[in-house]
């Protein structure tokens, strides 16, 4: 329950402050300013923006599908916000520890797509229509890289757990409940023998544990902006052709359930990255000899400081990810179908499934 | 599907990545960047072409590129110099000048620079939301009282706002400035009945017909020909036939 | 009744009344977003039945597959233009609903009659509850006495795919 | 919080086997009325969809109390695979179908020369 009440918590403030930072970040791209009327810089401009928002009429067209325009937003973001259940915010703080979290979080991304269908069909809009067609083939296209990048990790690591993904990536390797002891090689290659379990840090981070997974990581960013619908990846809502896509005729709060779930979703894979690839709560900084780095800037798991720097070190590598996921946004025009399909199918699928294999010799080594 | 560097699959994944990531850096810079900010100095600061990184936007109500002296925005018409000729309202292409006028019945004053005020002006009203801005009215205005200001933030929630009134005659003034013109023209008429009477002509009405009947040549008149490139004789030719 | 028991008879009365709901509605697209609830009430099933990755597995292949297929199915053959679209009318109401019935009490019946739980292997499976996942399992499984089957769903999905593609890129006039 | 300990320890005690059976036992008469009565082949093809799913509640729930070899839940999992490929099959034909008869409606379907 604490983790629901935390996470519903963390998405609502990450969105408010999300949309503002994406507007700072996309004016001085472009060398403006954003907004700066409400508030001091205009941070209150999101809280205005909402506000705004809920009191606008809930406008149902009559030509709708009544039923489905309705509950549309509604199963979009419930499936969103169910993907953030497994996600480990601290070494001890998760919503639930399934030994299956990674392929449930595949898996909601496929409810995603059943809401997307239905506020396309529902609206009665061919705009509506347009949209969801593309995002679902969009999103069930970049599904393949997705979860084959995601595989490489999994192949890795042994484990579909999240925590214990997260645990494997740093000095606390031996501290999870699972049976067999870790040992971290430098670079995943047992026959140098360079034991850095103790080491850990930015060392023990999959990236590092086996170098070839940064580029699963590049997939996997990519990939995943594409499963988030944004940009250069956002045909399904490209303005200048189909005004807003699926949420043309959405207005007022179920409008805005949209975005919470655009920005849930953006938030998800993020945090599915950074945990995956990028080490999880664990701090980036290695033990070098007598210089603890990794032990000052962490706490053992159970610990308050251990679950506060845990959650620390999570939810900044998300931003970083998330900064440039925005960075990404705002420098890169939007792809044509043809060319997004091209990228997924010819380059990116081919390109992880011969990661995969060599994720698995990798795994020959390590072990 | 086009390929990018020689055509191949490998060429266009490289060519593709090394294009990304320019342009992130690019973009990055350009973020980085945002540290700076132009400051509102006008044009004729020497450092005016110096800020060429950073935030170009000014936050326009509260701070502004301070405009030139000359600068040619809104009209202003100095009422006290104006001679009402009429002449601004005729050259406007718009039409966004309207003007009454009322005679006066003696010299009503001096303008600044010297010349005699004969008539009043019931109504000088410019409609600037139908200006132009092309200044042409304040070229032809013999007196200079009509002139472009340098404030150019003068919008309104009310188009009738836009119309400038610059007469400084009440509606009751103006009454009466016409009721006592009449008057005089009641007069007049009276006088010059009572001397056709007497058959005797009053110069003064006599030579005004004739003086404006008169077109008086222009001195010097500046045309601008067009230069015609002169035909060879066998192109004449070829017309004639 | 624990709480957890309630979450299972939850579950289970969605997705019977999903069913109930394909059965009765004749829009086809409701039919198929009912098909939804019904495949999500089966997922939690296995997970009360402690089969974790087969109820992952079910969401991932029916909603995230087969249910987008059934829409696009959908949406591809109704007819919007001539008014009679997403209709699907019924027939032999009767006749079905009654043998409906009966299928179904015989089933109940044999369900009771059988008294699964005197079998001595599920006595003997209560005693010692198994707290692993499911998985490591399925995994081993999968490489070792099932790898035949294995190969052959991978051959069939494979032809299946490349059918699939086939025909319905073939153009059929009439 | 614990997810994996809560189901597992629980789930012997607390719902019985036969519930499991009921469920299945309702969805698959479902199916079969579903499968007979409806007129649209994409309802008919949800209808079969139903009867496979009360198929595999039957496996999984025997399959709990086969935590050794679990064949209950390898036999699902094929099942569902190969649903997959048959409902991809399934829809292709329809889609030619449809095509040539422009309708969906199962009853109009009856020719067999093409």
């Amino acid at each position: 329950m604490l983790a629901f009440i935390l996470f519903l918590g963390l998405l609502l403030l990450y969105v408010v402050i999300a949309v503002y930072a994406e507007r700072k970040v996309s004016a001085f791209v472009q060398d403006r300013i954003g907004p700066t009327e409400v508030g001091y810089k205009g941070l209150g401009q999101t809280v205005a923006d909402l506000l705004k928002l809920i009191q606008k009429e809930d406008i149902v067209p009559s030509a709708a599908d009544k039923k489905l325009f309705l509950i549309a937003p509604i199963v979009i973001f419930t499936s969103i916000f169910a993907g953030f259940a497994v996600l480990p915010l601290s070494p001890d703080l998760v919503g639930s520890k399934v030994s299956v979290g990674v392929l449930y979080l595949i898996t909601i991304i496929s409810m995603d797509v059943i809401g997307l269908i239905m506020a396309g069909w529902g609206s009665n809009n061919k705009f509506s229509l347009y949209g969801a067609v593309r995002s679902v083939s969009q999103i069930l296209s970049y599904e393949i890289p997705l979860t084959l990048s995601i595989l490489c990790v999994v192949m890795i690591s042994q484990t579909l757990d999240l925590q214990e993904i997260s645990f494997q990536q740093g000095i606390w390797a031996n501290h999870y409940e699972s049976e067999n002891s870790i040992t971290n090689y430098l670079f995943g290659i047992k026959y140098f023998g360079i034991d850095i379990t103790q080491a850990g840090g930015i060392l023990s981070w999959n990236i590092f544990r086996m170098p070839l997974l940064f580029f699963a990581y590049i997939i996997f960013f990519i990939a995943s902006l594409a499963e988030s619908n944004r940009a250069p990846f956002d045909i399904p809502e490209a303005e200048s052709e189909l005004v807003a896509g699926y949420h043309t005729e959405y207005s007022g709060f179920r409008w805005a359930l949209f975005m919470l779930a655009e920005y849930g979703m953006m938030l998800l894979v993020a945090f599915l990255g950074v945990i995956l690839f990028l080490g999880g709560w664990n701090t980036p900084f290695p033990n070098i000899g007598e210089v603890k780095l990794a032990a000052w800037t962490s706490g053992a798991p159970g610990t308050i400081a251990g679950n506060l720097w845990g959650a620390f070190w999570l939810i900044g590598k998300t931003i970083l990810v998330i900064f440039l996921q925005m960075m990404v946004r705002w420098t890169y025009p939007r792809l044509r179908v043809d060319q997004l399909m091209y990228l997924c199918w010819k380059v990116l699928t081919p390109a992880a499934l011969l990661l995969v294999f060599l994720s698995g010799i990798w795994r020959l080594l390590m072990v | 599907m086009t390929k990018g560097a020689n055509n191949t699959y490998f060429g266009n994944i490289r060519e593709g990545f090394s294009s990304l990531m320019k342009g992130l850096f690019l973009t990055l810079k350009h973020f980085v960047d945002a540290r700076f900010r132009r400051k509102p100095i006008p044009v004729f600061d020497k450092d005016y072409f110096k800020y060429d990184k950073g935030i170009v936007t000014l936050e326009y109500p509260h701070e502004a590129i301070p405009v030139p002296d000359n600068g040619r925005y809104r009209l202003h018409n100095e009422i006290d110099d104006c001679i009402v000729c009429d002449l601004c309202a005729k050259i406007c292409p718009v039409n966004c000048i309207e003007i009454d006028v009322i005679k006066s019945t003696e010299e009503i004053g001096k303008t600044s620079d010297g010349t005699t005020k004969r008539l009043y002006a019931a109504r000088f009203d410019i409609d600037m939301a139908k200006c132009c801005y092309c200044g042409l009215c304040t070229t032809v205005c013999p007196t200079e009282c009509l002139t472009m200001t340098k404030t150019y933030d003068y919008s309104e929630y009310d188009i009738r706002n836009m119309v400038y009134h610059f007469s400084d005659l009440t509606p009751a003034q103006a009454e009466e400035k016409k009721k006592l013109f009449e008057e005089q023209q009641k007069q007049k008429a009276k006088v010059e009945v009572d001397k056709n009477k007497g058959n005797v002509e009053d110069s003064a009405l006599k030579d005004k017909p004739a003086t404006e009947g008169e077109v008086k040549k222009p001195v010097f008149k500046p045309v601008i020909k067009p230069v015609i490139p002169k035909k060879s004789p066998d192109q004449d030719q070829d017309k004639k036939e | 009744m624990s709480f957890t028991a309630y979450i299972f008879y939850f579950f289970a009365f969605m997705t019977i009344v999903s069913a109930i709901f394909i059965l009765t509605t004749r829009n086809v697209l409701y039919a198929a977003f009912a098909l939804l609830g019904t495949f999500l009430g089966v997922s939690a099933l296995y997970v009360f039945a402690g089969a974790d990755f087969l109820a992952m597995a079910q969401i991932m292949i029916y909603i995230g597959g087969v249910l987008i297929l059934i829409l696009f199915g959908i949406m591809l053959t109704n007819r919007i233009a001539e008014h009679q679209y997403l209709v699907s009318s019924s027939r032999n109401s009767f006749f079905a609903v009654t043998g409906g019935v009966t299928l179904f009490g015989v089933l109940i019946i044999a369900i009771l009659k059988a008294n699964f739980t005197s079998l001595l292997w599920i006595q003997e499976a209560q005693k010692k509850a198994s707290v692993n996942s499911t998985m490591e399992k399925i995994g081993e499984n999968l490489m070792t006495d099932f790898v035949f089957p294995f190969e052959v769903a991978a051959v069939i999905l494979m032809a299946a795919l490349m059918g699939a593609a086939f025909i319905a890129s073939q153009v059929v006039k009439k | 919080m614990n997810f994996k300990l809560f189901i597992y320890n629980s789930t012997f005690n607390m719902i019985p086997l036969e519930h499991f059976l009921f469920v299945a036992a309702a969805l698959f008469t479902l199916g079969v009325v579903i499968v007979i009565t409806k007129r649209n082949v994409i309802v008919v093809l949800m209808g079969i969809e139903l009867i496979l799913n009360a198929a595999n509640i039957n496996l999984v729930a025997f399959s709990q109390y086969d935590s050794a070899l679990m064949r209950g839940n390898m036999f699902a999992l094929f099942v569902i695979v190969i649903a997959a490929a048959e409902a991809a099959v399934a829809l292709a034909i329809i889609l030619q179908v449809y095509h040539y008869f422009k309708t969906a409606n199962i009853d109009e379907i009856n020719e067999l020369k093409g």
